[in-house]
């Protein structure tokens, strides 16, 4: 794949439909991929990667990218597909200087699942079928791709590319994904249960702001949390009420936008499962106003920002679940 | 740092016999910022207003908390006391220490500490207020109405004859609207033409209104006050100046066999015509459609017959620029297609007629010059059948859900006029309910039923079967005799619902006017602002708003009227200046503002930036119209980015009140 | 000694009206002289769309024990839609907040109009009733502003 | 040396926490190591290195500094600090206790800072050698040995004991206070596990990166290196390298008001972030290439010309393994000095 | 509660009818092709179910005279499908009779080629259940 992935982009860099490339660049060890713009087909020969480490959604990049000079060759994954035609529905991006490439995905690699299985000091890694065989400074591993794949991807939501300019294999489907299940698994806790599970993740929060530097739908020209004429401003959180803060503030902001890119969660340094606030939000309003895939077109009126006179009551809450 | 003057109200006993009001004043002396505070008997009074105003200039106070009743009772008082002695306005805030303080609490001592706090609340607020000025603009003293039925003509009429300027645009050739194709009208019975035509032609010959025919609104642009509206005459192929309307053109016109959509395609017209006799203006249109000289080039008889030398036959569409103050949605409405209701035979049968076709059968000016004849063998009917509800009242997807309102009496009517002229003629009226609200109107109807021999049927008709004999064979329930009724009809008339003009949903897009989801016009209130549309400026007038009778229009036409006139006579719009206003650096230019914003004041616009890295940038940002926002709010929370605040009450103003509040 | 000092638990209740409806419901509330208590302060706002998650949650941590949105009915709002954005927001606001632990009691939405001022009364009643009876904010408490 | 059997860890741990906080890397509930407070049943990790450095410690990420009450016109200062207690850290890392020296000279050269130096004296440092290193270390290249740790007390953990050795007053005088648990040991043992951890170490895909062609650098030469707009591209502003850093030490004062006074606190900031040492004209430094150069500059350049050559990072890799976008010092390093593989 | 509420709660659940959705127009029964033959017509079906009267309409011919045509769900302006009460009604008397009022082996004698697919489909949702 990678290999074709290179070809395309060098045949549009030659062909001048393109005259920077949008992808990522290998890093000093197997897994630790950067972004970058490649300029020149010797940049690409070089540096280009695509394999089951190259996570990063990149179609947050385009704000900035798509307001440069020229065209930018973009591959999009089928869940950056969602960011990206977010972005174009919010005007965030200028659909023409882009050429999106769609690339297929058969999920990421998460480091922490190897890392969980003691395996450390990782210099090398090979696949093998269904496999990844493991070269460590203490030896080898074998680990099924399965159990080292990142949450998000064993959830995935959709291997299908909602928006493209060209596609490279073939296109897949929206799937049935159990990516609720956990958001469920919350909600029959009790109270409190929830809070104490919540405070414990949030009270790990260092607050360096990776998930919302990472995330496609907090791409405000200035967050409220950086902005001290917002009231809300905070560098670090002095107390656990500013931890919670920022969270539902975040998540709010996000609802109704987020497309579930999962990014959040995987760049967060603390592992805090983030994208259970978002889904909660998704699965809320697939179930208050009707099932609404953010990302999915780029013409529908987003949940928050349309109303149904026949909307069920905020008492809803206080009926639902059950659990005092 | 505001100076900042407390002025305590005790309204005689109404607050100081609960509430400790010197203490108050007392309390409120020692908050940051205050550097006056004081209490009197009563803050409203001249003497009150007096103290305010003296102790504004000897204090040079830059901001003003009177702890009094509720705002809603005296805000627009103390802030003409504040202008007067030179202070803007809306640095005054209003502590409600009366209705939701010493009205509702018995202990003097909690309803002094709850005074106290909402004075420190409205203190801490007043410490962000900023001085705000009214916008204002200049009111373009001219009206556009859309539409030239019998609203639309009333609501022109009215206007004009307040000395106001107005056009109306009409899209078919004439206006009248569908009251010109009515016969009689309910409950008096008097003839439509009638009381209809002198009104056209009052509106013809008014100075002040402009009739644009045969011409639709292309675009919309401007906001209240000041709309800037662009008009496509059509090509009518004759000049209007010249046009004398004498009629020879549309009997010498050798195209014969146009459907003539006045009378609903029951007979035919020339590709030259004039739609009816009474027609406003009245000047011929040439059918494009038809015509052969446009079609072909050949032909050219009505050029050549033509003495005044009004045809044109090069004559192009006209776009027209105008701008107006104010706008008035009179689209009116059409019976719906009837293609979802095969079981009533519409589309097989010609003797199945909608009631709009009855109508003009019945019509003197009709196709069968008012003699009531059936329409496949032009004989009388001896048994007819009216349908009430075909259409309405129907939620499964077939019809519409709502009630069209007019049918129970214009089924009445046509029962009742049938049943006076043609006494040897049966009449049955399958109906679910009969609704009669309105004066004379269930008189009306039991007239027909008691004096006329209507034989009204609860139940429905289910089938509609043409037999080989030409009869229409009408199955049909009769829930009251518990039996189905099988009646060998000679013609079926159908009480079609109505829905909007489909033109009305192109339009209420360009206007940013809001409709439901039958396509009818919203008010900006269900039931205190009924002729006004959500969007400043725009006023709904008889059917577009939602079903009605012609009295109905044209009060409703009357009342759209008055506020056109009441917005008019202004010089200028002093917008309210608590609106939204954007922070542009920080907007994002997504448009969740747009989206959630009623009146659509905010829009869209590409802008050069200088950014923070010293770049430069072009970006999308938001745009609030003054005019037009009416300080809701709804935009600053759908904003993330907090680039949306609104004016007189920010979010600083507001969270300033919540921190003084749980202090 | 101990007892004495503890004194009765006194919630502070922060309502948000809008203007058109529910501050006008609350000033009929005043002119019949209907009583709740004092511990309800009212913060009027334009609309209930007005209503930014941030002052709820900056009402708690300033030690507000309960907020309440009060608008007009569905169908009432005086700009015609606010009350149902609004209302789409609180929902999914309070199920998050639900979400994370923290008792969903504490918020509430009512819509109250013009004329309800004996409902105004009613639900103020209620609401510091059911807050009382919960006791003190503590989830979503900010220690530094109890101190 | 002293020596702890291993079967009596729990005893020694019970011993100090008895008489003063005892903290150490414990896991929490993301399977991620974390300095947590030593309770009965605690379980010592000695996995990898923790996502949070120990620098939280004496550098915590919020510490109020001062609270002011105002009534009326008098405003009332009062000194809100806290840190009056003794504590030990067990389980630091070489990386890491070297940090506390990158720290010391930020924190106690003039002016000192007192909240800082008031944390030094009440902490006590038992550091642990390194036995499994991980592929993201390299704290060789700062002349770090991960198995000879500097600390008030350095261990090593083998098969079936703790190993303890002295290294100041403060750490002898700890190990006294348990002396009963501990007895005298001979070191071949830990001369045994030093010579095993270096073949790792040497071993190691960093083992030889090297600080040679930053030393005595040309200030402008680096800062001027046309690299930095091409490793700065994919930065996303975020504060992660300097959060998990332990020798970052840049901070911001805020006050808050809490609504009966202000509380004046401090709080980690980030040269990465937009807002860092903004002011009323704005950032100093406008774009995120200024931002991510400042950071590296700081570290490989600013910071060994005003400290004798010491550079400002240890090596401890936590920046390696926590970057969103994997940027992180080690490539910076390699692309200015043109080592591009 | 008690049976009669029970019985029209089985026969709500078994069509999916929401009953309260009639506004009792008649046009049911004004379209129904086999009015004459029933003692009970579709609207009353309806109404009946409405007022918990299944008893009557448990013993009625109609359930049998019924074609299920569904001219009566095609033509409803409220969408209510009177059809289904009619046909919950039926499995509610097969249900208690335990039996068959056809056994599907005797259905293939009755029919004709003549007879249109629906009527067949029709018959063997009317008669074996």
């Amino acid at each position: 794949m990678q290999r074709i992935m290179a070809e395309k982009a060098k045949e549009l860099l030659q062909n001048g439909t393109v005259n920077r490339v949008l992808g990522w660049k290998k890093g000093e060890f197997v897994y630790d991929i950067t972004p970058a713009v490649f300029n020149n087909t010797e940049e690409i020969d070089a540096e280009f990667v695509y394999d089951d480490f190259c996570a990063n959604n990149l179609s947050k990049y385009l704000i900035k990218e798509s307001r440069k000079e020229g065209k930018v060759l973009v591959f999009l994954k089928p869940c950056d597909t969602y960011s990206f035609n977010q972005l174009l529905k919010e005007h965030r991006i200028w659909r023409d200087h882009v050429y999106a490439v769609g690339i297929p995905c058969d999920g990421k690699i998460d480091l922490d699942c190897l890392k969980k299985q003691d395996i450390q000091g990782i210099v090398g890694i090979e696949t093998q079928n269904d496999n990844f065989i493991i070269h460590t400074l203490y030896g080898d591993h074998t680990i099924a791709k399965e159990d080292a794949l990142a949450e998000r991807c064993l959830n995935c939501k959709s291997k299908k590319h909602v928006i493209y300019d060209e596609l490279i294999g073939r296109d897949g489907e929206v799937l049935d994904s159990h990516r609720f299940d956990m958001v469920e698994k919350i909600e029959a806790m009790t109270p409190d249960e929830r809070f104490a599970f919540w405070r414990g993740e949030f009270s790990r929060c260092i607050r360096c702001n990776a998930c919302r530097n990472v995330c496609p739908a907090c791409s405000c020209e200035n967050c409220v949390f950086d902005n001290p004429k917002s009231g809300i401003a905070n560098k670090a959180a002095a107390d656990s009420f500013e931890e919670n803060m920022f969270h539902i503030i975040r998540a709010f902001h996000v609802a109704g936008r987020c497309t579930d890119c999962g990014e959040c969660s995987r760049v967060c340094p603390q592992n805090i499962p983030l994208h259970l606030l978002n889904r909660k939000f998704i699965k809320d309003i697939n179930e208050f106003y009707g099932t609404y895939q953010a990302g999915e077109d780029t013409e529908s009126r987003a949940p928050l920002n349309i109303y149904n006179t026949e909307d069920v009551e905020p008492s809803i809450v206080y009926k639902k679940g059950g659990n005092h | 740092m505001q100076k900042i003057g407390v002025f305590v109200c005790w309204c005689g006993s109404n607050i100081a016999a609960t509430v400790d009001v010197s203490a108050v004043s007392e309390a409120l002396s020692h908050e940051p910022g205050v550097v006056y505070a004081t209490n009197y008997q009563y803050m409203c009074s001249e003497a009150g207003q007096n103290t305010i105003k003296d102790a504004i200039k000897k204090y040079g106070l830059t901001g003003i908390v009177i702890c009094s009743c509720s705002p809603r009772m005296h805000e627009a008082t103390f802030r003409k006391t504040a202008a007067a002695a030179g202070l803007n306005p809306y640095m005054v805030e209003i502590a409600n220490i009366r209705e939701q303080c010493s009205w509702i609490h018995k202990d003097m001592a909690t309803a002094t500490e709850k005074a106290i706090i909402l004075g420190k609340a409205a203190i801490a607020k007043v410490h962000l207020n900023a001085p705000l000025t009214a916008s204002q603009s200049p009111v373009v003293k001219r009206a556009l109405v859309i539409g030239g039925g019998i609203a639309g003509i009333q609501t022109a009429l009215d206007i004009a004859d307040a000395g106001f300027e107005v056009d109306i645009v009409e899209k078919s050739p004439t206006i009248g609207g569908k009251m010109s194709q009515l016969d009689k009208t309910f409950p008096t019975l008097d003839c439509a033409a009638c009381i209809l035509t002198p009104k056209m032609v009052d509106v013809a010959q008014h100075e002040k209104i402009k009739i644009y025919s045969y011409s639709e609104v292309e675009a919309v642009k401007g906001f209240v006050g000041n709309f800037e509206v662009t008009i496509r005459k059509k090509a009518r192929y004759v000049n209007e100046n010249v046009c004398t309307g004498c009629g020879l053109c549309t009997e010498k016109c050798p195209q014969k066999n146009v459907p003539n959509e006045f009378n609903l395609g029951m007979d035919k017209r020339r590709a030259i015509y004039i739609p009816f006799a009474q027609a406003v203006p009245k000047v011929a249109t040439i059918d494009a459609n038809y015509c052969m000289k446009l079609k072909t080039g050949k032909c050219g008889l009505c050029e050549k017959i033509c003495t005044a030398g009004a045809i044109d036959y090069s004559q192009k569409d006209q776009l027209i620029e105008q701008k107006y103050g104010a706008i008035v949605v009179a689209t009116g409405f059409n019976p719906i297609k009837l293609d979802n209701f095969e079981e009533y035979s519409y589309s097989q049968s010609p003797d199945v007629v909608t009631s709009l076709e009855f109508e003009r059968i019945t019509n003197a000016a009709g196709p069968t010059s008012g003699q009531l004849l059936r329409p496949s063998d032009g004989k009388h009917p001896h048994t007819i059948v009216f349908v009430q509800c075909v259409g309405s009242r129907d939620t499964s997807g077939c019809g519409k859900p709502y009630c069209s309102k007019i049918c129970c009496m214009y089924t009445a009517k046509h029962a009742m006029l049938t049943r006076e002229k043609y006494p040897d003629t049966d009449v049955y009226v399958f109906y679910i309910d009969v609704r009669t609200p309105g004066k004379n109107f269930d008189e009306f109807y039991r007239r027909a039923a008691e004096e006329y021999g209507v034989h009204y049927i609860k139940g429905m008709v289910g089938k509609v079967a043409p037999k080989a004999d030409g009869k229409l064979m009408v199955q049909a329930s009769d829930l009251i005799s518990n039996e189905q009724l099988h009646i060998d009809a000679d013609m079926v008339v159908l009480a079609t619902a109505i829905e909007p003009d489909k033109s009305a949903r192109p339009l209420a897009t360009m206007l940013t006017a809001s409709m439901d989801t039958n396509d009818f016009f919203t008010e900006a209130h269900p039931k205190l602002r009924p002729v006004e549309s959500p969007t400043a400026g725009i006023f709904l007038s008889g059917t577009c708003q939602g079903p009605k009778d012609i009295p109905e229009t044209v009060s409703q036409a009357g009342a759209a009227a008055a506020k056109v006139i009441g917005l008019l006579a202004k010089d200028t719009l002093t917008a309210n200046p608590c609106v939204a206003h954007s922070d542009e650096m920080m907007c994002n230019g997504c448009s969740s503002c747009e989206k959630v914003c009623p009146y659509g004041a905010i829009t869209y616009v590409d802008k050069e930036f200088r950014m923070p890295d010293r770049t430069v940038a072009i970006r999308r940002v938001a745009v609030v119209n003054e005019a037009v926002c009416q300080g809701c709010g709804a935009c600053t929370v759908a904003c993330p980015s907090g680039a949306m605040d609104l004016k007189g009450f920010s979010n600083s103003q507001i969270m300033a009140e919540v921190d003084a509040i749980c202090k | 000694m101990q007892v004495n000092e503890i004194k009765e638990f006194r919630p502070k209740i922060v309502a948000f009206c809008c203007n058109w409806c529910s501050y006008a419901g609350a000033d009929l509330a005043g002119t019949n002289r209907l009583n709740y208590p004092s511990d309800v302060k009212i913060i009027r706002v334009p609309c209930s769309c007005r209503v930014n998650p941030m002052f709820i949650l900056r009402a708690f941590q300033r030690g507000a024990d309960g907020v309440i949105i009060c608008g007009c009915h569905p169908g009432d709002c005086h700009y015609t839609s606010g009350n149902y954005y609004a209302r789409r927001r609180m929902t999914l606001l309070f199920s998050m907040l639900d979400y994370l632990g923290i008792e969903k009691e504490r918020t509430r939405v009512e819509w109250v109009s013009a004329a309800e001022g004996a409902k105004f009364a009613a639900t103020m009643n209620d609401f510091v009733e059911t807050i009382t009876k919960l006791g003190e904010n503590k989830r979503l408490e900010d220690l530094r502003c109890k101190e | 040396m002293k020596k702890l059997s291993l079967a009596n860890l729990d005893a020694f741990f019970a011993k100090i926490a008895d008489k003063q906080a005892l903290y150490m890397p414990i896991e929490n509930k993301a399977g991620q190591l974390q300095f947590q407070r030593w309770t009965e049943g605690a379980k010592l990790s000695v996995g990898c290195n923790t996502v949070r450095s120990a620098k939280d410690f004496f550098f915590p990420q919020t510490e109020n500094l001062v609270d002011f009450k105002v009534k009326g016109k008098e405003i009332e200062i009062i000194d809100s600090r806290t840190e009056k207690e003794d504590f030990v850290i067990f389980g630091v890392r070489a990386c890491d206790v070297r940090s506390f020296a990158i720290l010391d000279k930020v924190f106690l050269s003039n002016p000192v800072d007192t909240y800082y130096k008031s944390r030094r004296e009440h902490g006590t440092i038992i550091s642990l050698a390194c036995t499994h290193p991980e592929e993201t270390c390299f704290c060789r290249t700062f002349g770090i040995d991960a198995t000879q740790p500097e600390g008030d007390v350095a261990s090593w953990i083998t098969e079936d004991a703790v190993y303890f050795q002295p290294q100041s007053d403060k750490g002898q005088k700890l190990l006294e206070k348990c002396g009963a648990l501990l007895e005298e040991a001979d070191e071949s043992p830990v001369l045994r596990q030093k010579q095993q951890t270096k073949t790792y170490l040497d071993k190691l895909p960093l083992a030889t990166l090297s600080t040679k062609h930053f030393e005595n650098k040309d200030q402008l030469e680096v800062f001027n290196s046309e690299k930095w707009a091409e490793l700065s591209e994919a930065c996303l502003g975020c504060g992660t390298c300097t959060f998990v850093c332990p020798t970052c030490q840049c901070y911001d004062i805020r006050d808050f008001d809490t609504g009966k006074g202000i509380k004046r606190f401090r709080c980690w900031d980030s040269c990465m972030y937009s807002d860092f040492t903004k002011m009323a004209g704005g950032q100093p430094r406008l774009t995120q290439l200024e931002r991510f150069r400042q950071r590296f500059m700081h570290k490989l350049v600013y910071f060994p010309i005003n400290n004798d050559g010491e550079f400002g990072c240890v090596g401890c890799g936590r920046c390696l393994k926590k970057c969103p976008i994997s940027m992180n010092i080690v490539k910076v390093m390699k692309t200015l000095e043109g080592e591009e593989k | 509660m008690d049976n009669k509420e029970k019985q029209k709660e089985r026969i709500l659940r078994v069509s999916g009818v929401n009953v309260l959705k009639c506004m009792k127009c008649g046009k049911c029964s004004g379209t129904c092709p086999s009015y004459d033959e029933m003692d009970y017509h579709p609207h009353q079906f309806v109404y009946m179910v409405e007022k918990g009267e299944i008893e009557p309409l448990l013993k009625s011919k109609s359930i049998y005279k019924c074609l299920s045509c569904f001219a009566c769900v095609e033509r409803c302006p409220r969408g209510v499908e009177p059809a289904k009460i009619v046909e919950a009604i039926r499995l509610e008397v097969i249900r208690k009779q335990g039996e068959n009022h056809l056994k599907p082996n005797q259905i293939p004698q009755l029919l004709d080629e003549d007879l249109p697919q629906q009527a067949i489909v029709s018959a063997f949702r009317k008669y074996s259940k």
